[in-house]
């Protein structure tokens, strides 16, 4: 065999395309291998920190980090005789179901035992590798069941889910209000038609299901609703709940409701969406009067605790804190304290531990419920987080504590 | 409820509109799809929140202040991006594509992510018979938005700036030998185009929430109205942004939303399978 | 070294290469493994997606619509294998799911093979736009807005000992075999066909050709393939819903062909691998992503059209002399 | 000094090379014409002088002024209008807007509309019709209307390229007439491109013959028509 130049350069050049294609696979590999002395406690924030959940997923990833600063101030966690330091790591899933799927699969990757996230039309297609990697999971979720049941042992919900919300507060409410056309006007997306999959439920145990007169669900990034207003309207509703709209989805919804002449009332029980850029958009006047749940008035917080934690978030976000924040950085502080009473860094052993423990945090005690719960049907586990849950409503633009 | 669809109808209608002209304007003159028509609707939305809420210029001289300082930006992105590579159409279209994403990205770092409101100066309710209602903000941003496509039309059809751009649409060589200086009739254009865009966000931001992505569904709005119209018929795009409002009026009342979305995909695709041109088009 | 078995030899070394990555790494670094697997299986599929659009690309027409044809092989596999179980074997799931973006493209390419340039991107677009509202709309079959969960892992991937390695290895196969069939095309008399309809179709009608049946040909051939990819995706992500494939997946692909160079095949490749590798570590970088995306979108339009495998020679030249500007691919 | 003057002008479109150092000078008032066959670079000097196509090396001075590498656009300005091959009229305008576009490099408003009435005058088809689309009227129509967009500008040399092409030969006749008027009232200075040998050689003063980019003769264009080289090949006389 003759060597010539071109089959030498052919040789060097198929060996530099096997090396730069072989090293850029296992790049990831290569970095980051070494060993820090504290021994680290790996809690993977998958959330949305870019698209229309973006204010959400800063929310919560906000109250998760300042309970892992919290802690890792306080010394940390010892578990048997080691000190571990907890490390928050961040990823992206801009509120699409297959990037939180890659993100979960990059955390694991990363080390990640334990997770936070929110929505549960991210949350679904996690499940399978939650359940099989063991992940302990603490994620905002509103849908009932399909969420919270004996299978998904390791998936905690840190909000009321619409069980806790509308089936039992927004029944209560209807009552007080004494509705008697409802309309369901919700986004559609997993907490939209899950919140409406309870609320016919809830309705039907309390034999008002005649009282409901439409559902509609619209993207959640809805601009104009006036053409589904016209046709809602059109069945003369006195009141309609908005299920789990973020702030401008909700202003928009209240606004544009006003301007076609809807007098009556509304509810956002699932969601908690910001006051400021609520009433900004909506206008006072439009939206006096709508209430929500899980929403504290600044001026009335119920402990010093959270009264800190208030002026902390505002300090270093200049902003109110949403209510996913409070309620996952509670949650944390509760896992946080598993673990380490726990004395193991077993998944199955911290969860077991979690079911049982309170604390006190936040809003005064926190517990885990569920179990044999007559208002949790199908939840057989206790991986509902509960603590007080306010009714607020809007009066001048301002929520107060309704009565 | 069928006057109150029908008013809703022709209030889209007028909003789609203006939201489409500043995209038409530049197919026209151009021949580029400008992917980043929404970024500069959000920029002028932006900049009337600033104008109005922070610094607190009365809303009509921020309005104005847009109209000023929009041209210069959009002449900066021509000269900047946009000049060497429009003869090739896809680069054309992916570079407006990136600008898209940069300036949205920079819009979440510099804005921040809670939404923003500009509020309208007038507010009231106008009843009208058949009991259908109409919201004052929307009714006079409907007319503003009437009385700025009239305005296109004067300075398009009318004007010395007009016709040399229709121009060097039809003939850029040509158009050279007329002593018309081609490259900077294209930078005026894109220029008025932008200044548009900003226009529309605006006056339509009003109606709605301001955050850096706020132009993403007028844009979607605005390209399924020019491709309906035929790229770059004025006549034709005004045609069509009241079909598309009406779609969006009477598919969403009667249908249902969802519907009222995929019908205007649908026209998109029939109208482009089998007439290109669009509905105003000459084949 | 035979000349024409050369390219051969190259890809079954670079294949066996990667082959060994997954052993190599369980050795080294066995932490790291899942990541890699990750970020391997992404980029893999990926240079298959690129691959396919680079194929239709040489007709002459660029579509904006592969998400589209992604999520409709996904969709299928998924219905008939987790949601309803009308099929027990995941890998009957894929080609079904393949053969439906192939009956959607022959329909659709059929109706849109006349349309050129920014006209066929736009049709392609507004497809893929489409489909949205109607997966979200229709509980049955689409699962509304939920979308589909539960896709089960294809039969044979218990060979190993977890489903990533055989993930890897999947698409290790899907890429290659991807490559295999664009390059076999693109040598045969069929790609030479499709090239000249790229570069002038008339001329190509006046040689008696029947243009739109090459081009209807290259465009459901390439969804067909992307369509098992989609399928390969359903099961590897285990849920799908109508958001999971956007308007910038179909943009990603197109990107891939961008950025890597659109003149010869090892284009898209180049850039699938850079593009999907910066994107998996860009997700902790939250709104710096967009950004991180423009800036490369622009610096490769205006400043390196010919993509990265112009980039030696584009150096070269600086180097030697300043000429015109470079118009590589970019019709 | 001459009007213009084109020196050694090599120029071409991509590799390939159209004019070979082509050199000629027109003083103020002639009319000179370009014969040759297809592809012998009439239209490149035309082109050339116009701006739309760059110069490789050379000079051409216009009025004491190098212009070379000027942009077409700046050219007009300084009084060169071109009546360009194939009219590149546009279509969808109206005749009178068409026209107000020839005096784009104009200021002065009274001058145009003095300007307009002169060129309805010497067009009066163009006057009756000036608000029809020009992409709607007959090639000899549309051909008149180059002709009087180019005189729109008030040049002081006009360059025209192939005004008979596809046209019928009375027609061609009348617009040749009225540049010959043109240039004996307005004094313009005419630089004509003809396919047509026999017209060309009728219409000018003086004439040079290309071929295959380099000028190969010239001289008065009745000495010319008198020449072997002309009467064989382009007169297709024996």
């Amino acid at each position: 065999m003759r060597i010539s130049l071109k089959s030498i350069g052919m040789t060097v050049k198929l060996l530099a395309i096997v090396a730069l294609s072989a090293g850029l696979i296992m790049s990831p590999a290569m970095t980051g291998g070494v060993q820090a002395e504290v021994k680290k406690l790996k809690i993977l924030s998958n959330n949305p920190f870019s698209g229309k959940a973006a204010s959400w997923g800063f929310s919560q990833d906000r109250g998760v980090g300042l309970a892992v600063d919290k802690v890792n101030q306080a010394g940390g966690i010892k578990i048997n005789g080691e000190t571990y330091m907890w490390e928050k790591i961040q990823c992206d899933n801009r509120y699409i179901p297959a990037d939180a799927v890659s993100c979960l699969k990059r955390g694991v990757a990363q080390g990640a035992k334990f997770m936070c996230t929110l929505g549960g039309a991210v949350t679904k297609p996690q499940i399978p590798l939650i359940n099989k990697d063991k992940i302990v999971t603490i994620a905002a979720i509103a849908g009932g069941a399909d969420f919270t049941n004996a299978n998904n042992k390791y998936l905690f919900r840190t909000m009321p889910s619409a069980d806790l919300t509308i089936a039992i507060e927004g029944i209560k409410i209807y009552k007080k209000l004494g509705v008697k056309k409802l309309v369901l006007l919700t986004a559609d997306n997993v907490l939209g038609h899950s919140d409406a999959k309870t609320l016919k439920n809830a309705l039907k145990v309390n034999k008002m299901s005649d009282i409901l007169v439409a559902e509609e669900f619209v993207p959640i990034d809805t601009g104009d609703f006036t053409p589904v207003l016209t046709r809602v309207l059109a069945k003369n509703p006195d009141h309609i709940e908005g299920g789990a709209w973020p702030a401008a989805g909700l202003a928009l919804l209240i606004k544009q409701a006003r301007e076609l002449g809807y007098k009556g009332t509304f509810t956002n029980l699932s969601g908690a969406p910001k006051v400021g850029p609520l009433v900004k958009i909506g206008g006072k006047k439009n939206v006096e009067g709508v209430i929500m749940l899980r929403l504290w008035p600044p001026d009335q917080l119920p402990t010093q605790a959270f009264k800190d934690y208030w002026a902390e978030y505002r300090k270093l976000y200049k902003q109110d804190p949403g209510a996913n924040s409070w309620e996952s950085y509670m949650a944390f502080m509760h896992l946080s304290a598993a673990v380490e009473k726990a004395q193991s860094l077993d998944p199955d052993k911290i969860v077991a531990v979690m079911r049982d423990l309170k604390i006190v945090s936040l809003l005064g005690e926190l517990q885990l419920i569920g179990k044999d719960n007559p208002l949790l049907p199908g939840y057989g586990i206790n991986n509902q987080y509960t603590s007080p849950l306010p009714v607020t409503v809007l009066k001048d633009g301002n929520p107060i504590i309704y009565k | 409820m069928f006057m109150q669809m029908a008013v809703t109808g022709l209030v889209l209608g007028s909003i789609y509109m203006l939201v489409a002209s500043g995209l038409t304007l530049i197919y026209g003159i151009m021949h580029q799809v400008n992917m980043a028509h929404g970024v500069f609707f959000m920029l002028g939305a932006m900049a009337t929140y600033y104008a109005t809420e922070v610094i607190g210029l009365p809303y009509f001289v921020a309005l104005f202040a847009v109209v000023l300082v929009f041209p210069i930006i959009g002449a900066a992105f021509e000269r900047g991006i946009f000049r060497n590579i429009r003869h090739i159409w896809l680069a054309g279209y992916m570079a407006t594509v990136g600008v898209w994403m940069l300036m949205e990205g920079l819009g979440w770092q510099v804005f921040g992510t809670e939404q923003k409101a500009v509020s309208f100066p007038i507010t009231g309710l106008i009843r009208l018979p058949g009991g259908a209602v109409l919201p004052a903000n929307k009714l006079w941003v409907g007319l503003i938005a009437i009385a700025i496509m009239a305005g296109v039309y004067y300075l398009v059809g009318r004007t010395a700036l007009g016709r040399q751009l229709r121009a060097v649409e039809q003939n850029p060589r040509a158009a050279e030998l007329m002593g018309i200086n081609a490259d900077r009739a294209m930078a005026k254009g894109f220029a008025l185009g932008v200044t548009l865009a900003a226009l529309a966000g605006g006056l339509v931001s009003t109606l709605y929430s301001v955050d850096p992505s706020c132009g993403s569904t007028p844009m979607l709005k605005a390209f399924i109205i020019i491709i309906l119209g035929g790229l770059g018929n004025v006549t034709g795009s005004v045609i069509a942004a009241y079909i598309l409002g009406f779609i969006d009026s009477f598919g969403g009342s009667l249908l249902g939303y969802q519907a009222g979305h995929f019908m205007g995909f649908g026209l998109v695709i029939l109208i482009l399978i089998f007439k290109p041109s669009g509905i105003m088009g000459d084949e | 070294m035979n000349s024409r078995l050369a390219p051969y030899l190259t890809a079954l070394a670079v294949m066996a290469a990667l082959a060994l990555v997954p052993p190599l790494i369980k050795f080294i670094a066995p932490d790291k493994w899942e990541l890699t697997a990750h970020i391997g299986i992404k980029i893999l599929l990926n240079v298959g997606f690129g691959l396919c659009l680079w194929m239709m690309l040489q007709a002459g027409e660029l579509s904006l619509g592969q998400g589209g044809f992604i999520t409709i092989g996904a969709y299928t596999t998924g219905i008939l294998v987790a949601k309803y179980n009308l099929i027990s074997v995941v890998w009957l799931g894929y080609l079904a799911g393949a053969l439906a973006a192939a009956v959607i493209a022959l329909m659709l390419g059929y109706l849109i093979v006349h349309l050129k340039r920014i006209f066929f991107l736009l049709v392609t677009w507004s497809f893929a736009e489409m489909l949205h509202p109607v997966l979200t709309s229709f509980e049955h079959p689409f699962g509304g807005a939920m979308g589909i969960i539960d896709i089960p892992a294809p039969e044979g991937l218990t060979l190993f000992s977890e489903s990533w390695t055989g993930y890897y290895y999947l698409a290790l196969i899907y890429g290659f075999a991807v490559l295999w069939i664009v390059w076999r095309i693109a040598g045969s008399k069929v790609g030479l066909i499709t090239k000249s309809i790229g570069q002038n179709d008339t001329l190509v009608t006046f040689c008696g050709l029947y243009v739109r049946k090459y081009k209807v040909m290259i465009f459901v051939l390439g969804c067909f393939i992307t369509g098992i990819g989609g399928g390969i995706l359903a099961s590897y992500l285990t849920a799908i819903s109508p958001e999971t494939f956007t308007f910038f997946t179909s943009l990603d692909i197109i990107m891939f062909n961008l950025i890597g160079g659109m003149g010869t095949m090892a284009g898209p490749i180049v850039g699938a691998v850079i593009l999907s590798g910066l994107n998996e570590y860009l997700f902790a970088a939250g709104y710096w992503r967009m950004v991180v995306y423009g800036l490369i979108i622009i610096f490769f339009i205006t400043l390196l059209p010919g993509g990265m495998v112009s980039l030696p020679a584009a150096l070269r030249k600086r180097f030697t002399r300043k000429t015109k500007k470079q118009e590589v691919g970019l019709g | 000094m001459s009007l213009l003057e084109i020196k050694q002008v090599v120029a071409g479109y991509g590799p390939a090379v159209a004019l070979h150092g082509v050199s000629l000078s027109l003083e103020q008032g002639e009319r000179v014409s370009l014969l040759g066959a297809n592809g012998a670079g009439k239209s490149s000097i035309v082109n050339v002088v116009s701006g739309l196509l760059p110069v490789r090396s050379g000079e051409v001075w216009f009025q004491g002024e190098r212009i070379d590498g000027w942009a077409a656009h700046r050219i007009v300005g300084l009084g060169i209008s071109q009546v360009p091959e194939g009219r590149l009229v546009f279509p969808k305008m109206t005749v009178w807007e068409n026209l107000e576009l020839g005096a784009t490099s104009l200021k002065d408003t009274v001058q145009k509309s003095q300007l307009l009435e002169q060129v309805f005058e010497l067009f009066p088809r163009l006057a009756e019709r000036h608000k029809q689309m020009a992409g709607t009227m007959s090639g000899g129509e549309q051909q008149m209307l180059a002709v009087g967009r180019s005189l729109m500008s008030r040049p002081k040399l006009i360059l025209s390229d192939e005004i008979s092409m596809g046209l019928a030969p009375l027609v061609v006749r009348d617009i040749y007439d009225t540049l010959l008027r043109i240039n004996q009232e307005w004094g313009v200075t005419l630089l004509m491109v003809e396919q047509e040998a026999k017209l060309a050689l009728e219409v000018a003063d003086s004439c040079h013959l290309l071929e295959s980019g380099r000028i190969v003769a010239s001289g008065p264009a009745d000495e010319m028509a008198k020449s072997e080289l002309v009467r064989k090949v382009y007169l297709a006389e024996d």
